[in-house]
């Protein structure tokens, strides 16, 4: 018990282990939201989505990995070996290394940088080396086409998702993710209350840095057959798909820690008990939503055409009811590992929830074209967002010098640059045009 | 012991990566040697205790500038030249001054090694990213501003060079 | 700790590849990404100094050196992309002409 | 084509093309090609200086085949060239023979094959609009075009027993009297029918993404139509109000009230907007062939072996695509002398180079979307 206690563990064994768990568990959920995904497409899209490989498709994404395990691996005849062959490492690595500095909950967190936030961003700004260098090494124009929009799209979002970082980071004072938690935790509210429209800047750009609809151009299926993975087959285009979902993952869990209050849970400063006990009102919430989704599993079993279905739907109702148990016992454990529990659930909860809205978007909007793409980032995000960081900087010396309280100042202040942001888009749309475009009707 | 293990893990990453960007002939092969040194200078920054000048490096060199690199040696398509003579005529010359100049400035090292009375590293501050941002912005207001003025100019520069059609 | 001459070293090997190749390459490109190893080795000085000063001073005049390697960058690549235009090539020695 | 014509008219090469030109080829095997279109795009960055459409892959000789089958043995061929409207295709080639032999299909006929048409032009465009939005990057809509179109099969495959080539029609009017319950089956799709454009329409027609991908992309003035040959919804999108259902009725639509859509500015948005209002229109003219499908006979008295007399025929309908014709020569035996195919699509396609010039790569794939291309009817 003594060893558990020790420097030693804490700051070797622990991130050593967390490191572990991250790499082994992460592919298997990028397999998972892969499956999530293409269940969500297909309500959407009034279909069943994927049925056959176990029941409602539980098992697709495993086979889809043994599938892609055991394809033949193509390296085209001109191709670049070296970098064809460092690419896709390189995508997922990077991805899998900007985990580090992730904090799944309190307690889960590989390493708490000082300097945590800038780190991932940097590391994930190294990631875009793996489509660039990929997209060339490939020999192939579809390829090259895709790492040029690729370069340009990751360069100009980054910078737009940049400074609506920034809008939260003034208000949270600290670059350190658990830092920032805190300082969400301090004042009481999610720092999407004080700089909305930084949270959208940050979406919009999160979802353009991911390459994800409506901004896959580097991908685009119908336009560049598959972009800079046009040559990549087997294994290797695994590879490039994990990384970009282990990518989404990151993003998500930025927005999180920044926007929408890391693992903290709702009504985090309502702290009335049970009586007699010193258990917080609204932590059984985990338990009742995982009771709620088990009930509701139950009520779906009869249902199932097959008994085999029947079968998995009344054992996923029993997953959730030992979820649910699991997040009843966390509360009566010592306080530390009930934290690192309920802290996980709502950390990933929320990125589950920033996830599906990157699939909504995906299933509801058409591809945007790449001078399209370039103007909204450059003409409307980039100046939107840094009307938005004087916005934030205005509504912290509205707070802290005037004594005004943070809410209302947030609040003025985001509805001036909301202001702003309907004037750069009617201007936007005005705007004379040079080439064959007269950029939407109406606002 | 394993401070000075990194420092020469990551010295001699950046030297090796150094000596193959200038003598690979692929531009491209050359421009990855190019961001594995610079990464490589990264983890010394962050073994000297400068986290915030660590990610800069990062992502202004290797996340910005560097792609700026490769997206010009993709634009200017280089197949053709690759089969060309890659040093110039003045190539041996050059070396052996560039070696002189090398060895010049190791003996002016040598020479002045007693004079550096540094000893061992001092204590720096902690929170290295506030301290960088007091100076930045109170000592060296100044040349941050100059600083941001030559960069507005460089852009316009650089937009009004690479512009298709003037 | 580490004796600062190491960094040092390392900084004047880098700097002497650097020069190297700005000297004996043909491709402007290679020519233009040796410089930016040279403001690198530079870069490692300053810091290495900054860290057994104390201060942070020599960081903040890293980032300047940065600041100015982006500089030089992007108006360095935007020479390059124009001179292509016009003449398809991207090698120093077939830069010959005062004007076109 | 001018591929070289900055390099002194040189042949296609990678090295002596300008600085920055490169030469990228779409298909045949390409997700957005339609099929098997080759487009040879030569690009400056990712601007289209020149393109040249390559086709003939999926060429079978259709019209040659004609030459060696009876005029009824040949009915079913017809079906397999646009494969997406085989109803309409099948039509033409009826009415262009029956013309040859002098002879009309009965009154009930005739208005069951409206009905049929008219559905196979719905079934056509919601092909069109599904694949055409999938190419600009929209996922959904084509789900929800291919679900209407299933409940138009339906019909299809309860008429006659085949889904996709039909062979619905024979010369001298129908083989098969409609099934019972067919009235219901149409009336009931085409009441539900409106609703289902307007949830199409609410995700597309307003959202600023497919408006702006598609406003102002492909534009082709109504001069150009008319001097390419240009037919259908594609020239009436360029503001010329030309339907040979109108113009030259032919079945039964004289009976019937509709409209022809038109649209002035020829761009792709308005394309899209013509056939959206085109499928309301077919859908009003169900709605209306419905209600009184006249009694009687459905096969016209033409003999079991079909002797035309020696002569040539031309007979255009209005399919999905544009201006369908049929040109036969008889030399009085049972076997055609000559058939030649008038194809919408292949003549629309003149109009590709036109309309891509200076465009972007994403604008090509819109373009050749629009154009509502079936390379089973190019390449014949």
């Amino acid at each position: 018990m003594n060893y558990l206690n020790s420097p030693f563990f804490h700051t070797y064994v622990l991130p050593v282990l967390y490191g572990a768990i991250i790499v082994a568990v992460l592919p298997l959920l990028a397999g998972y939201i892969v499956l999530v995904e293409r269940k969500v497409m297909a309500d959407m899209q009034a279909r069943l989505g994927p049925m056959r490989v176990g029941p409602h498709g539980l098992l697709q994404p495993i086979a889809d990995a043994l599938k892609l395990l055991i394809k033949e691996d193509i390296i085209p005849e001109k191709a670049d070996r070296f970098l064809f062959w460092m690419a896709p490492v390189l995508s997922v690595g990077m991805a899998l290394l900007a985990y580090a500095a992730i904090p799944f909950g309190p307690v889960f967190q590989v390493a708490d940088l000082n300097v945590g936030l800038l780190f991932i961003l940097a590391i994930s700004s190294l990631g875009i080396y793996g489509i660039v260098l990929g997209g060339w090494a490939s020999n192939s124009h579809y390829s090259l086409l895709g790492a040029l929009r690729s370069a340009a799209q990751l360069v100009s979002y980054e910078t737009a998702a940049g400074l609506g970082i920034v809008s939260a980071l003034v208000w949270a004072g600290s670059l350190s993710m658990k830092a920032i938690v805190q300082a969400q935790y301090d004042r009481g509210i999610w720092f999407i209350a004080y700089v909305p429209v930084g949270f959208f800047i940050y979406l919009v750009g999160s979802i353009a840095e991911t390459n994800r609809a409506p901004f896959d151009l580097p991908e685009a299926e119908s336009e560049l057959v598959a972009g800079y993975m046009t040559e990549y087959s087997g294994f290797r285009w695994a590879l490039y798909f994990l990384g970009e979902y282990a990518n989404m993952v990151v993003v998500a869990a930025v927005a999180t820690t920044l926007f929408l209050g890391g693992w903290l849970r709702p009504f985090v400063r309502y702290h009335d008990h049970f009586p007699g006990t010193s258990i917080e009102l609204l932590d059984i919430l985990p338990t009742l939503l995982f009771l709620g989704a088990a009930a509701y599993c139950l009520r779906l079993t009869p249902r199932q055409p097959v008994k085999i279905q029947k079968m998995v739907m009344a054992a996923v109702a029993g997953l959730c009811v030992i979820l649910a148990g699991v997040m009843l016992a966390a509360l009566f454990a010592p306080p530390g590992v009930m934290a690192g529990i309920h802290g996980a659930f709502w950390f990933l909860a929320k990125v589950g929830a920033y996830i599906y809205a990157f699939l909504w978007f995906r299933f509801t909007f058409p591809r945007y074209r790449f001078d399209q793409l370039m103007r909204l980032g450059w003409r409307f995000l980039i100046p939107l967002a840094l009307i938005n960081v004087i916005g934030a900087a205005t509504a912290i010396v509205l707070s802290e010098q005037w004594g005004l309280h943070p809410l209302p100042a947030a609040l003025i202040t985001s509805a001036a640059t909301l202001g702003v942001a309907v004037w750069l888009a009617s201007d936007g749309a005005k705007a004379p045009t040079t080439t064959a475009e007269t950029a939407g009707g109406g606002d | 012991m394993l401070n000075a293990a990194l420092f020469y893990f990551f010295a001699a990453l950046a030297v090796v990566s150094a000596i193959a960007m200038v003598t690979r002939r692929n531009i491209v092969h050359a421009a990855v040697f190019l961001i594995t040194a610079l990464l490589a200078t990264a983890g010394i920054f962050l073994q000297l205790q400068a986290q915030f000048l660590f990610v800069v490096q990062i992502i202004l060199y290797v996340g910005g500038i560097m792609v700026l690199f490769i997206f010009v040696i993709m634009l200017v398509n280089l197949d053709v030249s690759l089969h060309l003579v890659q040093f110039n005529r003045q190539r041996f010359v050059a070396g052996v001054l560039a070696v002189i100049l090398g060895v010049q400035v190791l003996g002016a090292f040598w020479v002045g090694r007693g004079s550096l009375k540094l000893g061992a590293a001092r204590a720096m501050e902690p929170k290295n990213t506030e301290a960088v941002g007091q100076a930045l912005f109170q000592q060296y207001m100044l040349p941050f501003e100059i600083a941001s003025i030559l960069l507005l100019v460089a852009m316009i520069g650089a937009v009004v060079m690479a512009k298709r059609r003037v | 700790m580490l004796p600062i001459e190491n960094y040092l070293l390392l900084s004047l090997l880098l700097f002497t590849i650097g020069v190297i190749g700005v000297l004996t390459r043909r491709n402007v490109i290679v020519m233009l990404m040796s410089i930016e190893l040279i403001l690198n080795a530079v870069n490692i000085n300053l810091v290495a100094f900054s860290r057994y000063w104390g201060s942070v001073d020599g960081q903040i005049f890293a980032i300047f050196v940065i600041t100015d390697a982006a500089a030089e960058a992007a108006v360095g690549l935007g020479i390059i992309l124009a001179f292509f235009r016009n003449r398809e090539t991207v090698l120093a020695d077939e830069m010959d002409m005062l004007r076109w | 084509m001018s591929e070289g014509q900055r390099n002194g008219g040189s042949n296609v090469s990678t090295t002596v093309l300008g600085a920055d030109e490169i030469i990228l080829n779409m298909g045949p095997q390409h997700p957005s090609t339609h099929g098997v279109l080759r487009v040879k795009l030569k690009l400056d960055g990712e601007r289209v200086v020149d393109s040249e459409c390559v086709i003939g892959y999926l060429h079978r000789g259709v019209e040659k085949i004609a030459e060696h089958r009876s005029y009824q043995q040949f009915a079913p061929y017809v079906d397999r060239m646009d494969y997406v409207a085989a109803v309409s295709n099948g039509l033409g080639y009826c009415e262009a023979v029956e013309k040859l032999l002098g002879t009309e299909a009965p009154p009930r006929a005739k208005v069951v094959r409206t009905i049929l048409t008219e559905l196979q032009r719905i079934a056509s465009h919601l092909v069109w609009l599904g694949t055409h939005a999938l190419d600009i990057g929209a996922l959904t809509p084509v789900f929800y075009c291919f679900r209407e179109r299933e409940e138009i099969l339906k019909i299809f495959e309860k008429y006659c027993g085949a889904r996709l080539t039909t062979h619905a029609f024979r010369i001298g009017g129908l083989q098969y009297e409609t099934y019972d319950g067919f009235e219901e089956d149409v009336k009931r799709f085409c009441e539900d029918f409106d609703k289902k454009i307007d949830e199409y329409e609410a995700l597309l027609t307003e959202n600023r993404i497919w408006v702006g991908r598609t406003q102002g992309v492909g534009i082709l003035t109504a001069q150009d139509a008319i001097a390419l040959g240009v037919t259908g919804p594609v020239l009436r999108a360029s503001g010329v109000k030309w339907d040979i259902r109108k113009a030259m009725p032919y079945a039964a639509y004289e009976q019937y009230d509709f409209e022809i859509p038109t649209r002035p500015n020829g761009d792709t948005y308005d394309r899209y907007m013509v056939r959206m209002q085109e499928m309301r229109q077919s859908r009003r003219i169900c709605l209306q062939a419905i209600e009184n499908i006249p009694s009687g006979p459905i096969m016209a008295r033409i003999g079991k072996v079909l002797k035309p007399p020696p002569g040539e025929v031309y007979h255009a309908i209005e399919a999905p695509k544009g201006e369908l014709g049929y040109y036969i020569v008889s030399d009085s035996t049972t076997q055609p002398y000559r058939v030649r195919v008038r194809p919408p699509s292949f003549i629309n396609l003149q109009a590709f180079d036109k309309m891509a010039r200076g465009a972007l790569v994403a604008d090509v794939v819109a373009i050749i979307g629009t154009l509502d291309i079936v390379l089973g009817e190019v390449d014949r």
